[in-house]
């Protein structure tokens, strides 16, 4: 039962995979859709089971076969649901299902085998998130974990004939390699010294032991893990191929760099809750990094110009809240803002497919503006997305973020909680800069006409109906498939998040409740609930950040509509750190003369020039000639006369008879 | 001892026209030697009580495979063998090889007689042990055959076969294919 | 004893004599009914009935010069015409033709009539056969002339071919009788069934019997398989550049081959000897009577058909002949089995 | 009766006269013929011993052997003239190279 939640996409990767250049697109598309419905309605039946279930025992697992036995070390092919993958599965099949609708109407203009290649590789990915989320052991987990980096290298690369994109696929893919490495690591660390890898054995062995004062063997898997997040999740220093990945279709973005795969080293963080939480220092870190990326993505994300790097930046901050929250041991909370977040990201991600796909793949916000009216729906949609992230109070960003900062000041990281709200206000600050920068004032681009031979040049289909005439541009908004998604996320951003609705406004915080079981062993209590007393405080920091929201979106709107100037004057002005921030920090370049240029040096002059061709090369040539010289040797020997073999046999025939007379 | 000189008879004789087989330099005539010199093998044949694969030995040998190679000589035109040669003389005093593998098989019949002569006793004869009886009978051949032998039987039925397949391909024209 | 070596010999010689004489008969009886066929009278000056024809006709070809390429082998060509002629008298040797006989009393133990008794009699027969290729493969390589060389490759071509499905015919009878021993086969065929009905093998084999013949006129080179002696193609095939004596020989030859053929087909599927009204003793006749009925046959079948084609002969031979043959020698022995006769 | 060494040393002289024929002829169709030879030879001393020993036993090899010599001249023989076809020539010595 459980296993047939991945089987379903699996199985429309595999009909969409071989017969899928053969289907007409409504067939592939629908197919891959469906696929995803199904799945999301078993999840949602299951979950539905689960809830029924005794609070502490809300677990249902599904043994599929033993994969692995050797001596007392056994691993199952297991799958495991309870509270927290309930969450996630959730969220992945519901909104995994949202963005296929999207994309039937997105990719319309590929021709039948890309459609179809590209839903096969969207349910393909699909699946293997599923077998991540509901791994109930490391080695089924890293399953998932390296499916979702190979779909998300294909989904980058998807118009693999651009090189940008197949560069910023195989970046993705070796950037990603580097933290799996750091995974695989701690993963045997783990199995060596606990002698297993399912996550609750594992979390029942650590429990058993002291959380670890100093650095220890813990510390050291948890620390690694942590690397494997980073890489997975894109944190310093393994974030710089998120921002790349905006070369993929913009739907991917939204499920993948937005809503699903970026959060698996989150839901790793949480479904280890118990052995990070056994090694402090480890935590520390994570929070420190967690707040550190926030912070810079803020920043750079406030001078990009790319319409998707933008968003795709906040994501990095946001993802690094996340960590924060998780660093701050506030896990309930973090899942609670992945659970959000992926809602109004995802919005927003698609908000931004609608508008490049009306302006036919315009992506610079520099030559967008005034699209409000052009694009109704997804101007309001957008704009939803955007107070949803700014952490406008009422709406579902609102909750979860401030669910965080709370923890984080009342953990006693009051350092990490400034960094904190210095970046909502970034946040708040950018996402409204792009609002207005896209939807408000004129129109600056180039004045794209009707032409078709333009349009056909870029690649866009054009629809008779749906067209909206807007400052004399021919533009249409979101064909109805998309618009059904924006629309459906845009409540999900907006409702989500009054399921986290704290104690102190009265709610009961029921998600939090509802995922306290998974972060602790069995018995312990758990401490979400404790939260309640300190209301008042809360109170005060969530008034604090609504303000600070509030103000971030003014400062845009000061700033971008009415005084545009000051904002090339402090460009002017401040042109050293404009650029360093434009340039994000030159990390790139960093990083290839720290990291790329040593390793091909290395291998171009000592493993190719020197170790290949020299010894590896030398060996086979040797083999090669050495037998050669042997069969010149031998030859002489095979003169071809056929009366001289049967001489040299009859010699012999004479010559052993003769032995055996003689003695 | 009428069988002891019909033996020395075909023994000599067989010997005579095996030697000229390979002592004169024209196939066709070889081939014809070989033949007659069967003739003598099978006669032998029956005086070892074998009258079955004595006529064997004709219908097999002389019959089809002797046929097959003075096919293969009128098919060829039998060329002498090349002008370069010494085939007129006798073989011993040709120089190199030949006259090496006539040293060689001269050693060989040596050899092999003295290995007789110290494994076997001399006097006891070929009938001396078993009556003509359980030999000469063509049904028994043919029950081991059938029965013990089956295998081996089979084993040559696909190998006669695969050499059919094979001469035909072999000998096909190129210009066939 | 003497007696008996005496009467052993007489019987040899009376062999001898039937054979020598059986080819100057078939010739005068060939013309004579080729020429009724064709509605004319054929030889009428030598003789009565023209019955001296076979006679003027030997002393022509011994009158005749012999004549010998310059090119042609002198060994070879001389030993050709000997041996297809020895091989045929050879053949015949261990044909039975009748029952044994005391010769009215005057040998205390009968002996066969047959020049020389083997128990492997049919394989010898068929051996010595076999040898006859030689003769025609010989002579057409000796004489050194296309039409000889092409005629001779062709007739033993063809008379290998047809050897395998005369083989098997014969096995097949061979099967049913349990013996190699044409005298145990011939006296398996004594009796009647249901009283009237002659349990010879043309009954039981009749297939076998048509495949024994057909193959019997190929391995004899008669018509309408007689390519050797394409006249329009090759002239007289291997035998075009003999003449006088030797070319007799050749002629002597095919026609015993054809009194070989014919007896052992009596002696295999006719009953040899037996029939009814004639006592044992003087079976030979019944023996003469029916070998010489297939002799007419052969000179039916001769100016009856026309001849065939090489490639169709070839044809005819391997892909029907033979496995036709080989179908038949399964299906007996599964009778055999079967009934366990 | 004759004594059985006697047909031993008549198989051998046979079986070295094949032998030698083998490499003292330079045609090899020859050749061919002395291998039949040795054949035959060895053929006698199974048939031989077969009646020595009161078996048939020797008989049925002699029967094998005959249907593998059938099946090697066949082959032999066909390569030969195919050989032929390439080179105007039977002398061994004139096919030293595998393929031309």
């Amino acid at each position: 039962m459980l296993s047939l939640i991945p089987l379903f996409p699996f199985l429309g990767f595999v009909v969409n995979s071989l017969a899928g250049r053969r289907l007409p697109k409504a067939v592939s598309g629908g197919l891959a859709s469906l696929a995803m419905l199904a799945s999301f309605l078993l999840s949602a039946l299951l979950v539905w089971r689960l809830a029924g279930m005794a609070p502490d025992a809300r677990v249902i697992e599904q043994r599929v076969y033993t994969w692995i036995a050797s001596g007392e070390f056994t691993v199952d092919l297991a799958f495991r649901l309870d509270t927290l993958s309930a969450v996630m599965i959730l969220v992945v099949t519901g909104i995994g299902f949202l963005i296929h609708v999207y994309s039937t109407a997105y990719m319309h203009q590929e021709i039948d085998s890309e459609y179809a290649r590209y839903f096969s590789y969207l349910n393909l990915f699909a699946s293997f998130m599923l077998v991540l989320v509901l791994g109930a052991s490391f080695l089924v987990m890293f399953v998932g974990w390296e499916g979702v980096g190979l779909c998300s290298y294909l989904l980058i690369g998807f118009w693999f004939a651009k090189k940008s994109a197949a560069d910023a696929g195989k970046k993705a893919f070796v950037v990603n390699r580097i933290g799996d490495y750091a995974f695989i690591l701690g993963m045997l660390l783990i199995a060596t010294r606990l002698g297993t890898l399912d996550f609750v054995r594992v979390a029942e062995a650590v429990a058993g032991m002291p959380a670890e004062a100093t650095f220890g063997t813990l510390s050291i898997a948890a620390l690694l893990l942590f690397i494997g997040a980073t890489g997975k999740s894109a944190q310093i220093p393994l974030y710089v191929w998120l921002p790349d990945a905006m070369e993929g279709p913009t739907p991917v973005s939204a499920l993948i760099h937005a809503a699903t795969m970026v959060t698996a080293g989150v839901y790793m963080i949480g479904r280890n809750a118990v052995l990070f939480s056994h090694a402090p220092d480890v935590l520390t870190i994570v929070a420190v990094i967690g707040t550190a990326t926030a912070l810079m993505a803020g920043t750079i994300g406030l001078v990009q110009n790319d319409i998707k790097r933008v968003l795709a930046y906040s994501t990095v901050s946001q993802l690094g809240y996340m960590f924060l929250a998780m660093g701050v041991g506030a896990f309930g909370a973090g899942i609670f803002h992945l659970y959000t977040h992926a809602f109004f990201k995802a919005l927003l991600f698609l908000g931004s497919g609608a508008v490049i796909h009306a302006l036919h793949g315009e992506q610079d916000i520099r030559n967008m503006g005034g699209l409000k009216r052009a694009l109704p729906i997804t101007y309001w949609t957008f704009l939803l997305g955007s107070l949803a992230i700014a952490g406008v109070p009422g709406l579902a960003g609102f909750f979860s973020k401030d669910e965080i900062l709370f923890e984080t000041f009342h953990e006693g990281h009051t350092i990490l909680w400034v960094v904190g709200i210095l970046t909502s206000l970034l946040t708040a600050t950018y996402m409204f800069r792009l609002v207005f920068l896209t939807f408000h004032g004129d129109f600056r681009g180039k004045v794209a006409p009707s032409a078709h031979p333009e349009e056909e040049e870029h690649g866009a289909h054009d629809r008779p109906h749906g067209h909206v005439r807007g400052e004399g541009l021919h533009l249409h908004d979101a064909p109805a498939a998309m618009a059904f998604a924006l629309v459906i996320l845009a409540l999900g951003s907006v409702l989500a998040g009054y399921i986290g609705v704290p104690h102190a406004l009265g709610g009961h915080n029921t998600l939090g409740t509802w995922l306290a079981p998974a972060f602790h062993v069995g018995g312990e209590a758990a401490e979400s609930a404790t939260v309640g007393e300190e209301g008042p405080l809360e109170l005060t920091l969530m008034l604090v950040s609504s303000a600070i929201a509030v103000l971030g979106i003014g400062l845009a709107w000061f700033l971008w509509r009415r005084r545009q100037d000051i904002v090339d004057g402090l460009a002017q002005r401040f042109a050293a750190p404009y650029r360093l921030l434009l340039n994000k920090y030159y990390v790139d370049e960093v990083y290839d003369a720290a990291v790329v240029q040593p390793i091909r040096v290395i291998s171009q002059e000592g493993l190719w020039r020197a170790f290949d061709v020299k010894i590896v090369d030398g060996l086979v040539n040797g083999a090669g000639s050495t037998v050669a010289g042997a069969a010149w040797a031998l030859r002489r020997l095979q003169n071809g006369s056929v009366r001289a073999y049967a001489g040299s046999l009859f010699v012999g025939v004479v010559l052993i008879l003769g032995y055996y007379l003689w003695r | 001892m009428s069988d002891q000189v019909l033996f020395y008879a075909f023994g000599a004789f067989a010997v005579l026209t095996s030697a000229l087989v390979i002592g004169q330099s024209n196939p066709m005539y070889s081939v014809l030697l070989l033949v007659a010199s069967f003739g003598a093998i099978s006669g032998l044949y029956v005086q070892l009580d074998a009258p079955f694969m004595a006529v064997i030995q004709i219908i097999v040998y002389a019959g089809a495979i002797m046929v097959l190679f003075l096919y293969v000589v009128m098919l060829l035109n039998a060329p002498q063998e090349d002008a370069s040669e010494w085939d007129r003389a006798h073989p011993l005093r040709r120089p190199g090889a030949a006259r090496v593998g006539a040293v060689l098989a001269l050693l060989l019949v040596l050899q092999l007689g003295w290995a007789l002569s110290r494994t076997l006793d001399a006097r006891d004869t070929v009938g001396a042990q078993a009556d003509a009886e359980t030999v000469s009978s063509v049904r028994t051949i043919g029950r081991v055959m059938f029965t013990d032998y089956v295998f081996a039987f089979e084993a040559t039925s696909i190998l006669i076969l695969v050499a059919m397949v094979g001469a035909i391909l072999l000998a096909r024209r190129e210009t066939d294919r | 004893m003497d007696l008996t070596l005496v009467a052993q010999l007489i019987v040899i010689g009376f062999v001898f004599f039937m054979l020598l004489n059986s080819a100057a008969i078939m010739v005068l009886v060939e013309r004579k009914v080729c020429a009724f066929m064709q509605q004319r009278l054929g030889p009428v000056r030598t003789g009565p009935w023209g019955a001296m024809q076979p006679m003027a006709d030997i002393v022509k070809l011994l009158f005749k010069e012999e004549l010998r390429p310059k090119a042609a082998d002198r060994i070879l060509f001389t030993l050709a015409p000997i041996i297809s002629t020895v091989a045929a008298f050879v053949a015949f040797s261990t044909v039975p033709f009748g029952a044994s006989t005391d010769f009215f009393g005057l040998l205390d133990e009968p002996i066969p009539l047959v020049a020389s008794d083997v128990n492997v009699a049919i394989l010898v027969v068929f051996a010595v056969a076999s040898m006859g290729v030689y003769g025609i493969v010989i002579s057409g390589w000796a004489s050194n002339s296309k039409y000889s060389l092409l005629g001779a490759l062709r007739s033993s071509a063809q008379m290998i071919s047809y050897e395998l499905a005369y083989g098997t015919a014969l096995a097949a009878v061979i099967v049913m009788a349990g013996s190699l021993s044409i005298r145990e086969i011939v006296d398996a065929q004594a009796g009647y069934w249901a009283g009237f009905i002659p349990r010879w093998y043309l009954i039981p084999q009749f297939f076998g019997f048509l495949i024994f013949m057909t193959a019997g006129i190929a391995e004899t080179n008669r018509a309408p398989f007689d390519f050797p002696e394409a006249e329009q193609e090759l002239v007289a095939g291997y035998h075009t550049e003999y003449s006088s004596t030797r070319f007799a020989l050749f002629f002597l030859a095919e026609y015993i081959n054809m009194v070989t053929v014919s007896a052992v087909a009596t002696n295999l599927f006719l009953g040899g000897w037996h029939g009814p009204f004639i006592p044992e003793a003087y079976g030979w006749i019944w023996f003469l009577i029916k070998v010489a009925l297939l002799l007419f046959v052969y000179v039916w079948i001769r100016w009856t058909l026309p001849r065939y084609r090489y490639d169709q002969l070839m044809q005819f031979g391997w892909k029907f002949l033979l496995p036709a043959s080989v179908i038949n020698l399964l299906a007996t022995a599964a009778g055999v089995l079967y009934f366990n006769v | 009766m004759t004594p059985l060494s006697h047909y031993l040393i008549l198989s051998a002289i046979l079986f070295s006269i094949g032998s030698a024929g083998v490499f003292m002829r330079k045609n090899l169709i020859t050749i061919l013929l002395s291998i039949e030879i040795m054949l035959n030879a060895v053929n006698l001393t199974f048939i031989a011993f077969g009646r020595f020993l009161g078996v048939v036993d020797g008989q049925i090899i002699v029967a094998f052997v005959m249907t593998v010599a059938a099946a090697e001249a066949a082959v032999g023989l066909a390569i030969i003239v195919a050989l032929f076809r390439h080179r105007e020539s039977l002398n061994p010595d004139a096919f030293t190279s595998l393929k031309w």
